[in-house]
C-alpha cells in the first residue's frame, strides 16, 4: 500500500487470511553462560541481550549454566498458581460475558512471568504490576475472593468500586495499584527502589512494562534513573508480541528489547517468557545485583498475547486466528508439567486432579465473592465512597458536595 | 443525506476530508490497520493507503510531537488520542510547543493539527477511561476548543477543525458514540430515528465559535456541552420548566452573544458538565456570564458539575450529573 | 526571627524539614550541588547529604515519577521543579498519577509528593519563563494547591506541604524571590524592611486553606495571590477606594469563609492573576462567590488577568496587569 | 557524602578546587572505516558509536576514511563563519552587559557544529536547532542585522518580542524557531521530516538535542519514531559535558550516547565536536542515508561547553575554571585554522584580518540594529503584538482584550 518513497509505514508480520510461520527459537537451553550478577558490566551481557535464556529445551528437559538450583516442590508450587490463574481468568470471562463484571483482561500464555519472577523474590520486595500480572497475588497469598469482589466491583472491592476490573491493588502482599495509564508505572518503581535503597533495607522492587507500552517517555526516564542512581529494581519489558491491534514491530526496529537496556549501561538479559524455569532464574540473577548494590537490570520477556487484548477486542480482525499456535514458546503451563512428568515428579492423572480442585475452589470462591453483590445487581460500595480517600481528610468542598449527594439520594 | 451514528460521522469526515486534500493525514494508536479501537478509522486505511492512515507506537507524546512537525511542514494532521484520559503525556506538547508556534515564530511557522479524542465517562471506564479534561485546554491560547454531541455536529465541527489553520482539539463524547444518552443507563437508546443522526455524506462544516439552541424557552438558560446537552433535555422536561437549552460546541472560542442574549431573556442560567467543578469550564462561563449579565439576572448562576473527585466505576451515576439533579437546580433557580 | 528574603526562606524551610525528618529529600536539576539556579537549595547538599539534596537528569516527567514512587515508600520527596512552564512534561504523572494514588488504591497507597516551582512573569523571560500555570493543577482532585507571595508565607506554605499527607503543588512568585514588586519595573526593592520578611529561623506552618488579609477596607475585595498580591497593594493606594486585599495563599482548598466574610461587607469584588483570563482560576473565585454572595452584590465580579495571549517577552508589562489598570477596574467597580 | 548502602548519586568527575584532566582520546584519524551510508546496518556501525570519528589529528593534518572530500574553499567558509560567530557572541554578551539585551546563550567551543553540519547539507533540508546552533543561521545566509535586532528585542525583531534571545526564526532559511522547552523539537523534528517523505521531496530534516536534554520522553520518542517510519532526519545529541550544573553523567550511564542509536536500530556514529571535517563528513553521510530512503541517522557530537551556560550562570561554582583548557579536543576554531595554514591555504595574517574585518562588520551591524531600539531605551515592538499571531485570526475574545489595552494606552 505504502510507496516507498513515502512514508515508510511498516506491517505487522501476518494478517487474517494469512498464514502465521515463527520457525523455531534460535537459542537451545546451554546456549548462554551465566555472567556472574555481582561482577558482570552491561556489556558482559551483550549477548543475553540479543539472544534468548532458556532452560526448558524443546524435548522438556532441563539444563545449562540458567537452571536454577530449585527443587520440584517450588516446581509444583508454580505449577499450582499458573492452572489458579488460567482457571480463574476463564471463570472470569464467564463471568464479564453474563454481565456480572464491566471488562476483563486475561493473562493466557502469560501466566508464567510474573507467578515465577515474583516466586524467585522475596517476601518484602516489591511488586509493581501492569493488568497482566494478576498472578503475582497468588505468590503473595491473596485470597480469591477477595480478587473477584475487586472485578465485580461489588461491596467488598477493596479499591472501593473506583477502578476498572483487574486494578488490583494489595497492600499486604506489597502488590501496589494497578493505573490504567500505560508505562507510569515503570519509572515510578525506580523510585519505589531508591527509597528502599535510601532506607538501606535489603528490598528489591519488580516492575513491567508491555511492548506497546515502552514507547512511552517512562520507559526512557526509568532505565535512565535507575542507571544513574544505581536502583534496586528490575525493569521487565513483557514483548508478547502485540500491544491491542498493534505489533510491537512499531515499538522496536529489529534490535531487541534488551538491547535498549545496554545503551543506558545496565545488564540486560532476554528470556523466553514461557519458561518458568529461565524466568525464575534470570529474576534470582537480577535480584542478587539488586541487593548487593549493583543496581538495577532489564529484562525482556519474551512471550506471545494468546488472547484478546480484553474483553472488549476482537483479534480476529487484525491477526491470524491461529497465530497463536504458531508461536514457538508454546504454552507454559504445558511445558512446565510435561518437565514435571518428565523427571518423574508429576503425572496428567494428577493434573487433571489439581485442576479439578482449583476448578472447585474458583468455583466457590466465586460464590462466596457474589454473595457481596455482582455488577447487575449489586449491592455496590456505598456511592460515600466517591468522596472519600481523595484527600487524607475530607476538605470543605467535597464535604459540600457530599452532603449534596446525600441530599439527592434522600439520606 | 444519510442516518449515521457518531462513529460514522466522525468516519466520514475523516473520508471526505482524506479525498478533499491529499496534505490530510490520519494517524494514532490502533488507527491504521484496525480503524480505530472505537471504529473511527474502520476501512479508511485500505481505501486511503497505509502512509495516509496508519498506526503509531503507543506514545501520545510522539505523535502530537510528530503532528507538530507535520503541520510545520505543509501538512493536515489528524491525530487521535486513545482516551481523553491519555492525552496527558502529550499536554507540554500540545500546550507549550502546538498552541504557540504561531506567535513564538512571529508567524513564520505555524502547526494546523487536529486533535481528536473520545471523553467523558458512561461507560463504566472509572478512573481513567472517564475525564473530560476539556477545560484544561482552555486556558491555552493558541488552541481552539470543541465538543461534540450528536452525529451532525461531530462531523461538521470535525471538519472545520481540519480546515482549521489553527490547532483544534476535538472532545468527542464516547458515551454517544453509538445514540444519545439521557441519563438512564437502563435505557439505551441508538441515533436511529433522531434529527441529529441526519448527516449529509459530503462536506459541510459547523462553525468554530458557535453554539447551537438545542431547545427553546423563556424561564431559564441551560448551557452545557457533549453528552450532558442530551441529559440536560431530559431533565428540562422532568422539572417542567421552560428553558433555552445551548448546546456550546466550541469553547474557545464561544459563542458569547448567543449565550448572553439567551439570558438576557431568562435571566437565569445553569451550566451542566461532566467534569469536575473547580476550575472545570462551568467556572469561566458562569464568570462571564455574570460580568455581562450581571444587571439582568434574577438568581446566581448555578453549576452542575462532576464532583470534585475522580470518577469513579460502579458508581459512576452518582458521580455524572444524572437528569434529577439538574432537574431540581433548575427547578431552584426558577424559583429563587 | 530573622531578616530573609523568599530565597533564603524556601531554603530555610527545607532546611528546617531535612532537619526534622530524615524521610524528606530534597532534588531536582540542579538542586543538589549547585543549589538550585534560584539558589534555594544553596548548601543543603553540603549540610545534608548527596543521598539527601541531590540533582536529578533534565526530566520532569522522571522527577515526578520518582518522587511518586519514594512517596509511596515511605519517604517525603520535594522536588522542585525548574520553571513552572517545564511543569508539562510531568503533568500525567502528577495529575493521572500522584494526585489520584490514594483513592485510585482504596487508600492502601498514597504518596504525600511536594513539588515546588518558581511561576510567574516580571523577569523578561518571555514565552517559556513567565507562566502561572496554578489553574491547570486546581481541576484535579486529590492535588492541593498553594501560592506563596512573601518569605513568610513561602516558608509557612511549603513545611506545611511537606508535612501534608497530600501531595502539594508548591508555586513560588520568582519575580519577588528578592522581593516585592510594585509593578514598576524601575522601582526594584529588596525584601529589606518588609514586614512580611521577617521570619522564624525554626518551624512554623501556615495552614493550607487559610487566606490572609493583607490590607483592610469596605468599598472592595480584592483576592489575588503570588506577585500580584503586591501590585494589588500598589492598585488600591492608586485608586484611592479602601478595599480588602485578600491573599488567597491556597488555591485547594481555598478559604471561601474568609472571602465571602469580605464580600459580604463589601459587596464588590475584583480578581487580579497574572495567568491569562479563560478558565484561569479567577473564574472559579468570580463563579463560587457569585454563587454565595448573588444577593449582597452591587457590582458584577470583575477579573484583572493576563491576557489571552502568550506571555510576552519585550512587551511584558503591557502583559501584566499593571497597577493603574487594576486601579481602574477598582474605581469602576465601586462606583458602578 | 553518599554512603554506597544509600542512593547512590554520580558526582561531576572535577570540581572547583579539583585539578581536571581528561587525558588524550583513544580515537585517532583513520581508525575508523567508513560504511557504505546506504547498505549499512544499525550493527554495521557499533564501532563507530563506541569510538570517534576524527578527521583532524593531533598534528593538525587531515587523514582516514571519513575525511571528506572538499576543496579548502568551502573550509575557509566554514572558518569564517566560526569567526563571525565567535566574535558576533562576544559583541552580544557586552551588549547584555550593559543591559542592551536582556540575556544571551554563547556557542563558544561549539562553533563548528552547527556551521560545519549544515553547509554538509542542502538548502531545503529543513534546520530545527536549539538555543546553541545559531551559527546555521550564517550558512543559510541571514542578515546580522536581523539577529541582533531579534536579540535585543527591538522593532525590528522578527519574532515580535516574544521570545527571549537566542530564540532565532528564520523562515527564508529553513531554520525553525527555537523553542525554550529544551528536547521537544528532537521529535517534533522527525514529523518535518515525515512530512518531506510523504511529499516524496529530497528534503532532509537536522535537528540538535543537549546531553542533558537527552533525558526528556522527546528523545526517546524521536529514536523510536525515526525508526520506525525511516524518517529522513539527522538526529544529533550535542554531548557538551553539561547541562548547566549537572554533568553529562546524569543523563548516560558509562555507555555513549551514540550507542542508544543502535538500540533503536538507527546506524549511530559518535564524532569530535570540534573537528570541523568530521562534522561536515558525518553529516553528509547521514544526508545520503537519508535522502535514499534508509532512514535516520544518530550522531553523538562530542564537545566542550567552553562558556557559561548562559550570561545568567556562573560556572566556576560547579566546575574548576580551568576544565576547558584540560579539554583534549581542543578550540574548534584554532584547529581549522591551523590545519588551513598547515597545508598553506592561510596564514595567520590571513586570519587576523579576517577577524579585524568581521569584527567590523558585527560592529556595524550591531550600530545599526540598535538604531532600531534596544532593551534599555526601546522603541519596541508595539504591544499590539501580543494578539496577533495567537490565532490565525484574531478572536473575538482576544479583540475585546486587545481593545481594552488600547484603552489603557490611551490609544
Ligand atoms: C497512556 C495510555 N495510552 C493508551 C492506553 C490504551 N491502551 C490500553 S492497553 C494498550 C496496549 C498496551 O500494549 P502493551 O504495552 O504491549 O501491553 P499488553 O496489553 O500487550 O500486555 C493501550 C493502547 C492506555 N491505557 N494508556
Ligand atoms: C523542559 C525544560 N526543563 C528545564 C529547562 C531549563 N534549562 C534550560 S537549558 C538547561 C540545560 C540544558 O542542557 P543541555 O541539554 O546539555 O544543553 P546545553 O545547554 O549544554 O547546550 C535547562 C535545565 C528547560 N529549558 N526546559
Ligand atoms: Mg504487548
Ligand atoms: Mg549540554
Amino acid at each position: 500500500m505504502t510507496d516507498d518513497k513515502s512514508i515508510h509505514v511498516p506491517d505487522a508480520p501476518f494478517r487474517p487470511g494469512e498464514k502465521a510461520s515463527f520457525g523455531k527459537w534460535d537459542y537451545a537451553p546451554g546456549d548462554l553462560e551465566k555472567p556472574d550478577p555481582e561482577a558482570c558490566s552491561s556489556d558482559d551481557t551483550r549477548a543475553h541481550a540479543e539472544g534468548l535464556i532458556r532452560v526448558l529445551g524443546d524435548d522438556d528437559s532441563r539444563s545449562g549454566a540458567w537452571d536454577p538450583d530449585i527443587d520440584d516442590g517450588i516446581l509444583l508450587e508454580g505449577l499450582e498458581h499458573m492452572v489458579r490463574l488460567r482457571i480463574f481468568d476463564e471463570r472470569m470471562m464467564k463471568m464479564q460475558r453474563t454481565g456480572k463484571l464491566s471488562f476483563y483482561m486475561r493473562s493466557l500464555g502469560e501466566e508464567a512471568i510474573a507467578i515465577a519472577q515474583t516466586m524467585a523474590l522475596q517476601n518484602q520486595d516489591w511488586v509493581f504490576p501492569t493488568y497482566r500480572q494478576p498472578g503475582a497475588q497468588f505468590v503473595r497469598g491473596r485470597d480469591m475472593v477477595s480478587m473477584i469482589c475487586h472485578c465485580i466491583g461489588n461491596v467488598e472491592d477493596n479499591v472501593k468500586g473506583r477502578q476498572m476490573p483487574v486494578h488490583y491493588t494489595y497492600r499486604d502482599g506489597r502488590y501496589i495499584s494497578v493505573s490504567s495509564p500505560v508505562g507510569t508505572q515503570f519509572s515510578q518503581a525506580v523510585g519505589v527502589a531508591m527509597a528502599s535503597a535510601y532506607k538501606q533495607l535489603d528490598e528489591v522492587t519488580i516492575t513491567w512494562i508491555g511492548d506497546g507500552a515502552s514507547a512511552e517517555g517512562d520507559y526512557h526516564y526509568a532505565l535512565n534513573f535507575a542507571s544513574v542512581y544505581r536502583a534496586p529494581v528490575i525493569l521487565n519489558v513483557v514483548n508478547n508480541q502485540w500491544a491491542i491491534s498493534t505489533h510491537a514491530n512499531l515499538a522496536s526496529g529489529s534490535s531487541t528489547f534488551a538491547d535498549r537496556g545496554l545503551a543506558y549501561d545496565v545488564p540486560s538479559l532476554r528470556v523466553d517468557g514461557n519458561d518458568f524455569l529461565a524466568l525464575y532464574s534470570t529474576t534470582q540473577w537480577a535480584r542478587q545485583r539488586a541487593s548487593t548494590g549493583k543496581g538495577a537490570t532489564h529484562i525482556e520477556v519474551l512471550t506471545y498475547r494468546a488472547g484478546a487484548h480484553s474483553s472488549s477486542d476482537d483479534p480476529s480482525r487484525y491477526r491470524p486466528s491461529d497465530e497463536s499456535s504458531a508461536w514457538p514458546g508454546g504454552d507454559p503451563i504445558d511445558r512446565l508439567k510435561r518437565h514435571l512428568i518428565s523427571v518423574g515428579s508429576w503425572s496428567d492423572e494428577k493434573q487433571e486432579a489439581l485442576e479439578a480442585r482449583i476448578d472447585g475452589e474458583v468455583m466457590q470462591a466465586y460464590k462466596e465473592a457474589v454473595k457481596y453483590g455482582d455488577l447487575a445487581e449489586g449491592p455496590y460500595p456505598s456511592s460515600d465512597t466517591i468522596f472519600t480517600e481523595v484527600y487524607s481528610e475530607v476538605p470543605w468542598h467535597l464535604r459540600e458536595q457530599w452532603d449534596e449527594m446525600n441530599r439527592l439520594r434522600g439520606d | 443525506m444519510s442516518e449515521m451514528n457518531m462513529v460514522q460521522a466522525i468516519n466520514s469526515a475523516l473520508d471526505v476530508m482524506l479525498d478533499r486534500d491529499e496534505n490530510v493525514l490520519v494517524f494514532g494508536e490502533d488507527v491504521g490497520y484496525f480503524g480505530g479501537v472505537f471504529r473511527t478509522s474502520d476501512g479508511l486505511q485500505e481505501k486511503h493507503g497505509a502512509h495516509r492512515v496508519f498506526d503509531t507506537p503507543l506514545s501520545e507524546g510522539g505523535i502530537a510531537a510528530i503532528a507538530f512537525g507535520m503541520g510545520l511542514n505543509g501538512l493536515r494532521p489528524v491525530c487521535e488520542i486513545q482516551f481523553a484520559d491519555y492525552i496527558f503525556p502529550a499536554y507540554d506538547q500540545i500546550v507549550n510547543e502546538i498552541a504557540k508556534l504561531r506567535h513564538r515564530s512571529g508567524g513564520e511557522f505555524w502547526t494546523p493539527v487536529t486533535i481528536r479524542t473520545p471523553a467523558g465517562g458512561g461507560i463504566r471506564g472509572g478512573h481513567h477511561h472517564s475525564q473530560s479534561p476539556e477545560s484544561q485546554f482552555t486556558h491555552t491560547p493558541g488552541l481552539k476548543v470543541v465538543y461534540a454531541s450528536t452525529p451532525y455536529n461531530a462531523k461538521g465541527l470535525l471538519i472545520s477543525a481540519i480546515e482549521s489553520e489553527d490547532p483544534v482539539v476535538v472532545f468527542e463524547p464516547k458515551r454517544c458514540y453509538r445514540g444519545p444518552f439521557y441519563g438512564d443507563p437502563h435505557n439505551v437508546p441508538t441515533w436511529a430515528d433522531h434529527p441529529d443522526a441526519d448527516v449529509p455524506e459530503g462536506h459541510y462544516t459547523i462553525p468554530i465559535g458557535q453554539a447551537r439552541l438545542a431547545k427553546e424557552g423563556d424561564e431559564c438558560t441551560i448551557v452545557s456541552w457533549g453528552t450532558m446537552v442530551h441529559v440536560c433535555e431530559k431533565a428540562i422536561e422532568m422539572s417542567g420548566a421552560s428553558c433555552d437549552l445551548i448546546d456550546l460546541q466550541s469553547l474557545v472560542p464561544w459563542d458569547r452573544d448567543a449565550i448572553v442574549e439567551s439570558v438576557s431573556k431568562t435571566g437565569r442560567c445553569i451550566i451542566v458538565h461532566e467534569a469536575p467543578k473547580t476550575s472545570g469550564f462551568g467556572a469561566e462561563m458562569a464568570a462571564s456570564i455574570q460580568e455581562r449579565c450581571f444587571w439582568g439576572l434574577e438568581a446566581p448562576i448555578r453549576r452542575v458539575t462532576g464532583w470534585d473527585t475522580p470518577f469513579p466505576h460502579t458508581t459512576e451515576w452518582d458521580y455524572m450529573p444524572s437528569p434529577s439533579r439538574i432537574a431540581e437546580a433548575i427547578r431552584e433557580t426558577v424559583e429563587a
